[in-house]
């Protein structure tokens, strides 16, 4: 099993024409991800790997039964095809696009919230069922990183996840889902949103979160556990724990206001509910070997 | 992008709040004409994006011509080198309020914090009294409606007199917000008069990078200060931090960068500055060490795991970067991710040994940076 | 029995120290209705008609029960006021201001949609259920006209109504509710909307709409009967039957556009389900008598 | 408040709609400047408010300067005493298109329809070929989506090379719309011409009178034209249009004043102007009286049913008005409501029988109008 995506799940690719689209649904399609069909305005009656293009998400719905949106258009076009992604009924989304204006990802929570459906990211890499299924851009080539497991993994990172990811599988392990939230301010789905997704998943015996300075994605976090919504093991990793107060380092998420969203802060409220922090990347696998996981 | 205090009161301005009446002046020459205009007494501040003016002296209140031209002497002099200074008009104060506008990204609305107490530091209010910062989220698409503005103004306690005045500078504060795609919007203090008006005393406003396309209006002048190696890398897209420490640098991927910055001070290393050339910037390896190099360090550090950022890609820019620019410094690499064999032979090929785990890469560049001290 | 408002039904009125505002909650009061605070800011710890004046609704109703809110303010502020009282859980309200901006009254009834509120008016006199509350301006002390009884009426005019009224109860009827939906192009309740509580109040023993060239209110009406949803017998009175095509005659809603929304298109909409339509506001009576509906 | 079509073309080329390059002349002496401006083929379209302006002969396409001239002395000569003329370049054209924005009431949102068959009678389109008028709503508070505009313009059947042109001019229109709080933006035809460009053929803007407060770019110069009385009617924001019948009405509530209308064509009798002076004019019954009395007609019937507009003060004004400004023709009142008796009384002294059944008071008016006429 699996949360967010599995081998049944139907995609539907927007921006499949564009370099992008193309080399990332061809390696979705190569791990097994169903592409059913793209869409770009002004290509209907192409093909991509097979696949039928058309004008619009509304149009292609008239031809396929769609069960995901994946997203490959740049950023400044990415509110409006999350918004057709939405307004045609797609309850789940997933993309990827570095450089969404924040005014812009506000709204696509704030839309995804009213319909009541699921879009993960952007300034993420997407979701992964390591051997299973792909929506995003995971190099799922690079075996010591996207190995198949027990493991759920949320981050907002990239590069640092595949650092704290290839220390899992280090310990044996892997992942059952992989989902990056993403790096923005203002993810459209929060780390504590997926919770419920993992518990009820019998294929993953512990989640790993790998966070950072600002916000307070990891606080609420420890809410949800607090709350025993959540009751697997949980390990996280943030990173900025030394950053100096009031630098911004990187994205604009990591800004620390009045003394909230620092990695102290964030230790101090997962750890008050017996969630487990790394130092260091290396100690996460170390400390689900620990806690007894069963890989 | 951050913009300085007399820019951001120019938009509160042509938006309709209150500034006291002011002039910015480059040069000593200029500062007669400005008093001349803004008359006495009168506030010199001195214009950086750093916080904390007032501790650090460079926010100075005058009384006569000599304390001025004294005050102006000495932040334009070689001290402070100042480039910016705002001859501001010294308004009469009945109450320092303090009003921001942000982003609350849970609820996914924008937010408003109001508090009766400006003017005082108010991180130490927030810790110590939340409950007298009063907040209300209001829909982007709506902005703040006018009966949210008038709910928390009399929240706050303010009369008749000053409730309308302070409501409506409180919509225009979330119209402009939203309009320029800011991230932050901070008046702090807000000055309430002795007459009544509502007048801005200090303006913080960040504008959203990504809404650059949109926010047409900030040229070049709206630019971010810093120094050489911070502009280039600020022209180059390069997420770029100065610090005083041993170690430059050159990773990619915010989260990465910050770990490894964690590591280091783990180590009990320092860091001589924070680059990321992750992302769309992978390819600019030639331009990430150049800026590296303009820093005093004593040894460099790359890290990446990168995927669509090619490790190969990234590990040619830094072969290239080190033929052309000949580093005068040690160079620790920790290249991992797609293609990485390839990139492994090319470093190896050009006379470096790299490494594959990132902590034995920062214990390697800690050790470094204390031989090249000892 | 009645729809929207009795005896029971807790009011907060905006705008209650206006002029306006202090002389229709007055009479509000004399016909029975419980008006229970009021709200302008700025007066909060005034009084009107015994009644506590608050600065919000928020503040009001931390003091006070409230079943419904009565809007007295100007035009311009109308929207304001109303989504203040939506914002703050009230699910009735009636506003009566003529004059709001159109697209104020579709921001308003589109809110009023998404929570689940009903909202009466604008350009109306309100809402009356003869002889036991009243929330608007109706000069409930002409007796001829606002007489209790057994016909739902609903308006989209203000002298008209009282014409037409005047005909059912020169014939013997009353009204059980009357319900001024508003003379504006966009009313935030609609005609049909109201068929339902009708339909289920016991002392309803007809309809009486009240009608008028322009929009699709009244065909809206004949698509509810069709539907069985209203099976009541329902009279309808429409102004503008001779009203030259494409003239713009006093309301904004008036205007006839591309051949819908005539007079003519109602009058067969509505006799195509059973309905009936009076050619004189005196037929309207004449009308109910011969379908034998019980005063 | 209709705008001419000059007035909603500029508005559209300010906001980035294409228009036809044109002038505006008020008189003959113009028209030199103008052609030398526009060049040949033009067309010379009379700014009125009416529809029908092609049939009515009101827009002419001219090849040369005689043409043009000959079209010129007509349209401003006394036939048609036309005050403005929009000299406007012929496009080269290579479809017609249907484009407006108005509100969907029912669903509480913008609607924007399009047709790809425009220029022609739209109205006829909409009843014997609905399914070609593509219909899109959108939220007033977000405006319409790129990818609404995008899909209508595909289901339309345009190209790639027109669409993203098209749904671009649909967005534009679509904002236009909401910053100007409209009632309706119509552009018929809008054309594509043989370059690819679109280029608004014609221009319908009618801007919401109650939004008028924040709408304060429209001031006199975008006022109704008409006759003396409309224009009096208009400033004094009375509703008021005129017919050529016998019987002036003055009557209150828009409602009643309608079924007064109805009431008097089922008699046989004729209808000289509507006047409405109900709701916040009831006050105004004098000037009422006097808008009426400059239009020809045989009696003048009063009808009111007034509750807030109160009965007595109704009665009173007209009793003034009566005094002041002497009718030359018979009057038939029946004024109802709040304070009845007082109003009766009043009327009763000043000589008039008050009547208390609209058709009663129907039948008298058109009886006395054919006396009149007989």
């Amino acid at each position: 099993m699996s949360i967010f995506i599995d081998a049944t799940t139907r995609v539907l690719v927007q921006g499949m024409t564009g370099q992008e689209g193309r080399f990332w649904s061809e390696h979705m399609m190569s791990l097994g991800t169903q592409v059913v069909c793209g869409v770009t305005p002004g290509k209907a009656g192409e093909t991509v790997h097979d696949r039928p293009i058309y004008h619009t998400v509304e149009q292609a719905l008239r031809h396929h039964t769609v069960d995901a949106a994946m997203v490959f258009v740049p950023p400044r076009l990415t509110k409006d095809a999350v918004l057709e992604a939405l307004a045609a009924g797609i309850k789940k989304v997933v993309t990827i696009a570095d450089g969404i204006p924040l005014h812009d990802t506000v709204i696509i929570r704030q839309k995804a919230l009213e319909c009541g459906a699921r879009v993960i990211g952007g300034n993420t890499s997407g979701v992964i069922t390591p051997e299973v299924a792909m929506m995003g851009s995971f190099p799922h080539w690079i075996e010591r990183v996207y190995k198949k497991g027990t493991i759920g993994v949320m981050t907002r990172s990239g590069s640092l996840t595949n650092e704290v990811t290839a220390m899992i599988v280090e310990q044996g392990y892997g992942v059952s889902t992989l989902v990056g939230v993403g790096g923005d301010p203002v993810p459209a789905t929060r780390f504590a949103e997926l919770l419920a997704d993992y518990q009820a998943d019998d294929d993953t015996h512990a989640v790993v979160i790998i966070g950072e300075l600002g916000g307070t994605m990891e606080e609420e976090v420890a809410d949800t556990i607090q709350s025993g919504r959540f009751t697997k093991p949980l390990v996280a990793f943030l990173g900025g724990r030394n950053a100096p107060k009031g630098q911004k380092m990187g994205h604009a998420g990591a800004i620390i206001t009045g003394g909230k969203g620092s990695v102290a802060d964030k230790i101090k409220a997962l750890e008050a509910v017996d969630a487990h922090v790394a130092k260091r990347p290396r100690e996460v696998g170390l400390l689900l070997k620990q806690l007894g996981v069963k890989p | 992008m951050k913009l300085h205090e007399y820019q951001a009161k120019t938009l509160f301005s042509e938006h309709g709040i209150l500034i006291p009446n002011s002039r910015l002046i480059v040069d000593l020459t200029e500062l007669e004409d400005a008093l001349a205009v803004v008359g006495f007494p009168c506030v010199l501040k001195a214009q950086v994006l750093s916080g904390g003016r007032g501790k650090a002296g460079l926010i100075v209140f005058v009384r006569t011509p000599a304390e001025a031209r004294e005050a102006a002497e000495r932040l334009f002099g070689p001290t402070h080198r100042i480039g910016r200074l705002l001859i501001e008009q010294a308004v009469d104060i009945a109450q320092e309020i303090y009003a921001a506008v942000t982003i609350d990204a849970t609820l996914a609305k924008g937010l408003l914090m109001v508090s009766a107490e400006g003017g005082v530091d108010i991180e130490t209010l927030a810790v110590e009294h939340p409950e007298k910062i009063h907040r209300v989220t209001f829909d982007l698409r709506d902005g703040l409606a006018p009966y949210q503005a008038t709910g928390i103004v009399y929240a706050l306690g303010f009369d008749k007199n000053v409730s309308r005045t302070l409501a409506n500078v409180l919509i225009k504060m979330a119209e402009l917000f939203m309009r320029l795609d800011a991230e932050l919007l901070e008046i702090n203090p807000l000055f309430i008069t002795t007459e009544g008006k509502i007048v801005a005393g200090d303006g913080k406003l960040i504008i959203d990078d990504n809404a650059r396309f949109r926010q047409v209006e900030f040229d070049e002048e709206f630019l971010e200060e810093g120094d050489e190696a911070a502009r280039e890398a600020h022209a180059e897209g390069i997420p770029f931090i100065r610090f005083t420490g041993d170690i430059g640098l050159m990773c990619a991927g915010a989260g990465l960068t910050t770990t490894v910055y964690d590591l280091i001070l783990d180590e009990g290393g320092t860091v001589a500055n924070y680059l990321e050339f992750g992302g769309p910037n992978y390819k600019k390896a030639v331009k990430a060490m150049e800026i590296c190099l303009k820093v005093p360090s004593k040894v460099i550090l790359i890290v990446t795991f990168g995927t669509i950022a090619r490790a190969d890609v990234m590990a040619e820019g830094i072969v290239d970067a080190i033929k052309r620019l000949k580093p005068d410094r040690p160079i620790v690499t920790c290249i991992r991710g797609t293609n990485e064999q390839e990139a492994t032979t090319l470093l190896e090929a050009h006379g470096l040994t790299p490494l594959f785990d990132t902590e034995e890469a920062v214990k390697k560049a800690v050790a470094l940076a204390k031989e090249a001290t000892s």
